[in-house]
């Protein structure tokens, strides 16, 4: 079954363990994933402000593409690239002056072949039928628990895994959300019908420190950590979670957290796509393991390659 | 100059007991309507309307409590459902939808009271004379409750 | 310091703008905290979200502007998931940043991201 | 036409009001414009009809020239009618065939053009000699009382109720779904401002109720349905099997002891355990044990059935059978109660997650001499004695945006207590209340609140909390204080929170049937928001203590007793008069198409399946006409005020 998916440019460019790892399982759960053609960055963040109208154009033409391509929807693994997407949906669906202003932009859009350099113009305008929906969701709602748990090859019953959920998914409350802000379930949900432990932790839908991991190291830190933390003593052997922003805040800069906190002796922090593809069955090579700061092979149980072969 | 006839039809609850407030208040205003009092705004029916219409009013008002307030529970949302179709009907035959109006109104909403009336009677003026009495009178005999 | 409060046409003016500008009605807060309870990042800022609306509603914009809270924000929505009366504080800390910017008022910008971590950063 | 078809001799008489009418309105002219018009066999004018002098000339012309109705044109309905109406009666006539032309409020005092005013004048009196030519003679519609009163709800409120209405000596039933009488507040330790114990107050009201004649308590009963109509209502009641008998039952305990099956304890909030053969409390009235089947093992011996065996006064009877009845009564009094907002609702603070997140109530166990803790402040996860309690107000409550819009009312003050009483029993702890306000409205209730502070050091802090979570066996809260513009975390070992106040579970569902509405957060509606504070609309109904909304205990009393004092007014009358201005069915018009039944708020009409008309039951008649304006056929006709009469009261506006 082909599946329209938006992959978004940090899972080509950096995190691409989690744009690889999601054509795998997906592939494994019977969908093949179709990228819109000459999709851009989805923006990266919602503007916010009434006047900053511009910055819904990106994501609009993204969504007008997937409509002009006979897509009803599109599904993201990034949830950034979700929050994004969905947001801007929800904006030009509540209203129509806001639609109307970003398809005046969207209908002078030019695009030119860079082989033939042929331009195109005059497209049409966004209707605003596209769905946005996180994988997650798509898995709960579209595939079901019960086709995902029939086709688990690898038991990971041993495994406690705590499902982090950060703001994107969540946050702002009301129809941008994939459940409730402060009582989620479909994370939890989702790692049960893989057949891993789950670990409940009080900081699950706590914010990671975004990007003042550049502007704020310190503070970034402390937060990443408090959440790791809650995890371990939680119990969970792993971190799961879907935002590359997060992965980059938990796992990536480990080293400095550790730095800081000298207690702290590190955590496996995965992408939900990378445990459900191993679950799955798909081979560790594909999943990008070894792209992590802290590695989760040997939690995984993955020793060496003839191991990981079988 | 042409002055209008307005048919008010108040609620005994509260828009009629706003009028006798604009009255104690000695609050003054057009005196082309004349009030009729009913228990409740949803005894009103279009025939009571297209009748007062055919006895020559060119403007015809209804005054209900505010939605919530009806002593009778709900009685002004049947009001107001019914006079969403009663405006559209009285488009269907003609009459502007700008002769019919309804206003929530309190009992302690003297001045609204005058306001309203003040401000359908200009409507009605520009609006002009409906003469829809003398465009059927012809067929007077035929109206049942002469 | 001596702090006298005006509310006056200028004062009118800007909170208008920041209501028009984040979509929010800032004088629906009747100052519960919540926003500065739940805050992450609330142990970094020199005025708290709480604090933010409030400075709105008495029209100090010159303090909102000075204030670090403006880019310790991480626009996480906490505080507008909690918030009791559903105001987006995120949204109206953007709008003052918003406004911030052309008094020369701003963060850093991409250019001065470390090379070591802008290769890595999603 | 009056009823005989005979023309009917109408008297019109113009008031001048003194200059208040006369000064713009020409009266002299009106009175002349009636001589002659349809019906006006005489019509004159006076300076004050409503003068004693006005009204024997209105009294004797009735009688020279045989009017049999009357116009007076005058000042507002409002003020005067019943005056005029009484006038006629005098001299023989039917209050009904009294009009008043509102010639003063609507005409005189809001017009300045004399001619237009008194133009305006003639046709509003025509008008209303148009109405009065097709009134009919009326009677008011008599309904006998049943002199028996229903009370929902055994709480503090419905107890009472009940005593009060027993008291003015008229019968009581006294329904209640649990097995026992005594609602939220004997679970409550002692009582805000005065500190007495709960129990102590409490308890003997119980046995009152218990022993008076006038009252009959059935717990561990519902309300099914109630039908019928003010001063006449049928009452239909389910009775749950309790599978003891009350009056064999002795309360020696021997059936709990054997019994093998161990479920949550209600009364005490889950904090501990009980049989599922019972005693809900040991002052429960009925004093009896009441076997909860859902528990049960089973009621087949076979299976079970050791408490049969070790009852010596053979008081279980395992074939016990809902039962429903029906029984009358005149007045119901609403006392429903209220829950408190569930916790699951926060899951900021762990839902229920959370062994020592508690709310209000379950405190009040700890608190309570009789609760699971034998009065001794211990934490439920691990019975020790909390050193640091956080007390956190307003949960659930005053947030529109995610729960409940409107303040509990009660939390304050019991938040305040609560953090007093813990000091009291643990004097080296440290008690913290997060609050946004402290409401202290209540006689002796701000003293109360600045003795906490003062005497027992209980440390407020002004802001609300956002997250609860625990870390190791400490609970970890996360608040602000906006006094000091500073984020606080801080450690607790228990954590209290003032819950919200909601609606009791499946209460809106009856009252719907009732036709008690209720507002947007499932309040009970009362009929007037200041000057019929207890009544509900719908006649006959009462509301006593938190199903009308958040109370405390002096509250809920007073306002039990008011509602009481509504019944007995109820009850005081010989019959009841009902308007007769309402909406019959013509028969013979009427094509059963029941329109009117579902537009009619009251229920008062229904369909004869058999006849195929519309029945109307003119006692729940409230006259308001909408049936008569929705009816198809014209079948629907308001007494006095029918179709054919707003005819012509528009021709005479319009024509003159």
């Amino acid at each position: 079954m082909k599946l329209h998916y938006y992959p978004g440019c940090t899972l080509k460019e950096k995190t691409t363990n989690l744009d690889e790892s999601t054509y795998a399982a997906m592939k494994m759960l019977g969908y093949e994933l179709v990228e819109p053609e000459n999709w851009t960055c989805c923006g990266a963040e919602f503007p916010l402000n009434e006047e900053k109208i511009v910055g819904l154009a990106a994501p609009a033409r993204i969504l007008r593409q997937v409509e002009m391509e006979g897509g009803d929807k599109v599904v993201t693994a990034c949830a950034f690239c979700f929050n994004v997407l969905k947001q801007t949906h929800i904006a030009l669906l509540n209203d129509p002056l806001k639609q109307k202003r970003i398809n005046a932009y969207l209908k002078d859009d030019i695009r030119i072949d860079p082989v033939t350099k042929e331009r195109t113009t005059d497209f049409p305008e966004y209707r605003g039928d596209v769905q946005v929906l996180h994988l997650l969701e798509f898995i709960q709602k579209e595939i079901g628990y019960e086709k995902v748990r029939s086709l688990i090859r690898r038991d990971l019953g041993n495994l406690r895994a705590a499902p982090y959920y950060g703001c994107r998914l969540l946050r702002p409350k009301g129809e941008t959300g994939i459940d409730e802000p402060d009582d989620p379930s479909i994370f939890e949900e989702f790692l049960e019908s893989i057949g891993i432990g789950v670990v409940d932790f009080p900081f699950k839908q706590e914010c990671c420190g975004s990007y003042l991991s550049v502007s704020l190291p310190d503070a970034a830190s402390e937060v990443s950590y408090r959440i790791l933390r809650s995890a371990k003593l939680n119990g969970a052997d792993m971190v799961v979670l879907s935002c590359p922003l997060c992965y980059y805040n938990l796992d990536r800069r480990q080293d400095r957290i550790r730095e800081k906190f000298l207690e702290f002796t590190g955590m496996p922090v995965l992408f939900f796509t990378q445990i459900l593809a191993w679950a799955l069955g798909v081979e560790a090579e594909i999943l990008g393991l070894d792209q992590h700061f802290f590695d989760p092979r040997p939690v995984l149980g993955i020793t060496d390659k003839a191991e990981v072969a079988s | 100059m042409f002055e209008p006839q307005i048919m008010c039809f108040l609620c005994k609850w509260c828009t009629y007991a706003g009028a006798d407030l604009a009255g104690t208040s000695r609050m003054k205003y057009d005196p082309s309507g004349i009030n009729l009092r009913v228990m409740c705004s949803s005894r009103i029916d279009l025939q009571h309307i297209l009748y007062a219409f055919r006895q020559g009013a060119d403007g015809v008002f209804i005054g209900g409590c505010h939605p919530g307030d009806c002593h009778y529970v709900e009685g002004n949302y049947k009001t107001l459902r019914r006079s969403i179709l009663f405006a559209k009907m009285l488009e269907d035959l003609g009459i502007s939808r700008k002769r019919f109006r309804l206003e929530w109104i309190s009992a302690a909403e003297g001045r609204k009271f005058v306001q309203a009336m003040n401000d359908f009677t200009a409507q009605i003026a520009e609006l002009g004379p409906l003469n829809l009495d003398k465009m059927t009178l012809n067929n007077q005999k035929d109206f049942s409750h002469e | 310091m001596r702090t006298i409060l005006k509310l006056g046409k200028q004062e009118h003016r800007f909170i208008d703008r920041i209501s028009e500008l984040s979509g929010e009605n800032v004088y629906s807060c009747y100052q519960c905290g919540r926003c500065s309870a739940g805050c992450p990042m609330a142990f970094e800022m020199d005025i708290l979200p709480n604090q933010l609306i409030r400075l709105v509603q008495l029209g100090e914009e010159e303090a909102l502007i000075a204030s670090k809270t403006l880019f310790i924000c991480a626009s996480c929505f906490t505080c507008q998931s909690r918030c009791p009366k559903g105001i987006n504080i995120a949204n109206v800390a953007e709008a003052i940043r918003y406004l911030a910017e052309p008094k020369g008022k701003d963060h850093f910008g991409p250019d001065e991201v470390p090379a070591e971590l802008a290769d890595e950063l999603p | 036409m009056n009823g005989n078809g005979k023309k009917k001799r109408i008297g019109v008489f113009v008031c001048h009001c003194g200059v208040n009418i006369a000064g713009v309105v020409d009266v002299e002219r009106v009175a002349k414009a009636l001589e002659g018009y349809s019906g006006v066999s005489f019509s004159t004018h006076y300076i004050y009809m409503c003068s004693e002098p006005g009204q024997n000339m209105i009294l004797e012309t009735i009688r020279e020239e045989k009017l049999d109705s009357i116009i007076v044109a005058a000042c507002s309905p409002t003020l005067h009618e019943k005056t005029f109406q009484s006038v006629i009666e005098l001299a023989g006539l039917n209050p009904y065939q009294v009009e008043i032309a509102n010639i003063r409020e609507q005409d005189s005092w809001v017009h300045s053009d004399k001619e237009k005013a008194t133009l305006k004048a003639i046709k509003i009196v025509k008008s209303m000699v148009e109405k009065v030519l097709q009134n009919e003679s009326l009677e008011p519609i008599r309904v006998g009382v049943t002199r028996r009163a229903l009370v929902i709800g055994a709480g503090i409120s419905g107890i009472q109720s009940a005593l009060d209405i027993a008291d003015h000596g008229y019968e009581v039933l006294l329904v209640e779904k649990n097995p026992s009488i005594g609602g939220h507040m004997i679970q409550l330790s002692e009582t805000f401002p005065t500190l007495d114990c709960s129990q102590c107050i409490m308890t003997p009201k119980m046995v009152e109720a218990s022993r008076h004649p006038n009252i009959r308590i059935l717990t561990y009963h519902e309300v099914e349905s109630i039908s019928g109509y003010v001063g006449n209502f049928k009452v239909k009641i389910r009775k749950k099997p309790r599978f003891v008998d009350p009056d064999k039952c002795t309360m020696c305990a021997d059936c709990e002891d054997v019994c093998p099956q161990i479920v949550s304890d209600e009364f005490n909030m889950g904090l501990s355990f009980r049989k599922a053969i019972y005693l809900p409390f040991p002052q429960a009235v009925p004093g009896t044990y009441t076997l909860d089947i859902e528990n049960c093992l089973g009621l087949l011996p076979i299976r079970c059935g050791k408490c049969k065996e070790v009852c010596e006064p053979d008081a279980i009877n395992y074939d016990d059978q809902e039962t429903v009845f029906e029984e009358e009564v005149g007045a119901v009094v609403v006392s429903t109660g209220y829950d408190l907002y569930d916790l699951n609702h926060l899951g900021e603070f762990g839902g229920e997650k959370y062994e020592d997140v508690i709310n209000g109530l379950e405190f009040e166990r700890i608190l309570s001499a009789s609760g699971p803790t034998g009065g001794e402040v211990r934490r439920p996860s691990d019975g020790k004695v909390p050193k640091n309690v956080v007390f956190i107000q307003c949960c659930g409550s005053r947030d529109p945006e995610n729960h409940n819009p409107y303040c509990s009312k009660i939390c304050c003050m019991y938040t305040s207590k609560h953090a007093m009483l813990y000091k009291h029993h643990v004097p080296d702890g440290n008690a913290t209340v997060f609050y946004i306000d402290v409401r202290t409205g209540g006689k002796n209730f701000e003293e109360f609140y600045q003795r906490t502070i003062d005497e027992d050091q209980v440390l407020y802090v002004r802001g609300k909390v956002s997250k609860v979570y625990k870390e190791g066996d400490k609970i970890i809260v996360w608040g602000v204080d906006t006094l000091t513009g500073r984020k606080i975390e801080m450690e607790a070992d228990l954590v209290v929170l003032a819950m919200s106040m909601v609606q009791t579970d499946g209460v809106n569902e009856l009252l719907k049937k009732l036709r008690i509405s209720s507002d947007a957060n499932g309040w009970l509606s009362e009929a007037h928001p200041k000057l019929r504070p207890v009544e509900s609309l719908n006649a006959g109904f009462y509301l006593a203590g938190c199903a009308h909304g958040p109370k405390d205990i002096p509250e809920t009393v007073s306002q039990a007793s008011a509602a009481v004092a509504k019944v007995g007014d109820l009850f005081a009358q010989e019959q009841l008069l009902h308007e007769p201005t309402v909406v019959p069915v013509d028969e013979d018009l009427c094509s059963g198409c029941g329109i009117c039944v579902t537009i009619c708020p009251y229920s008062a009409r229904e369909l004869d399946k058999e006849k195929g008309v519309v029945k109307v039951n003119e006692v729940l008649c409230e006259g308001c006409g909408a049936c008569a304006a929705a009816c198809p056929s014209g079948a629907a006709q308001q007494r006095n005020q029918t179709d054919d009469q707003i005819f012509s009261m528009v021709r005479a506006i319009l024509r003159g």
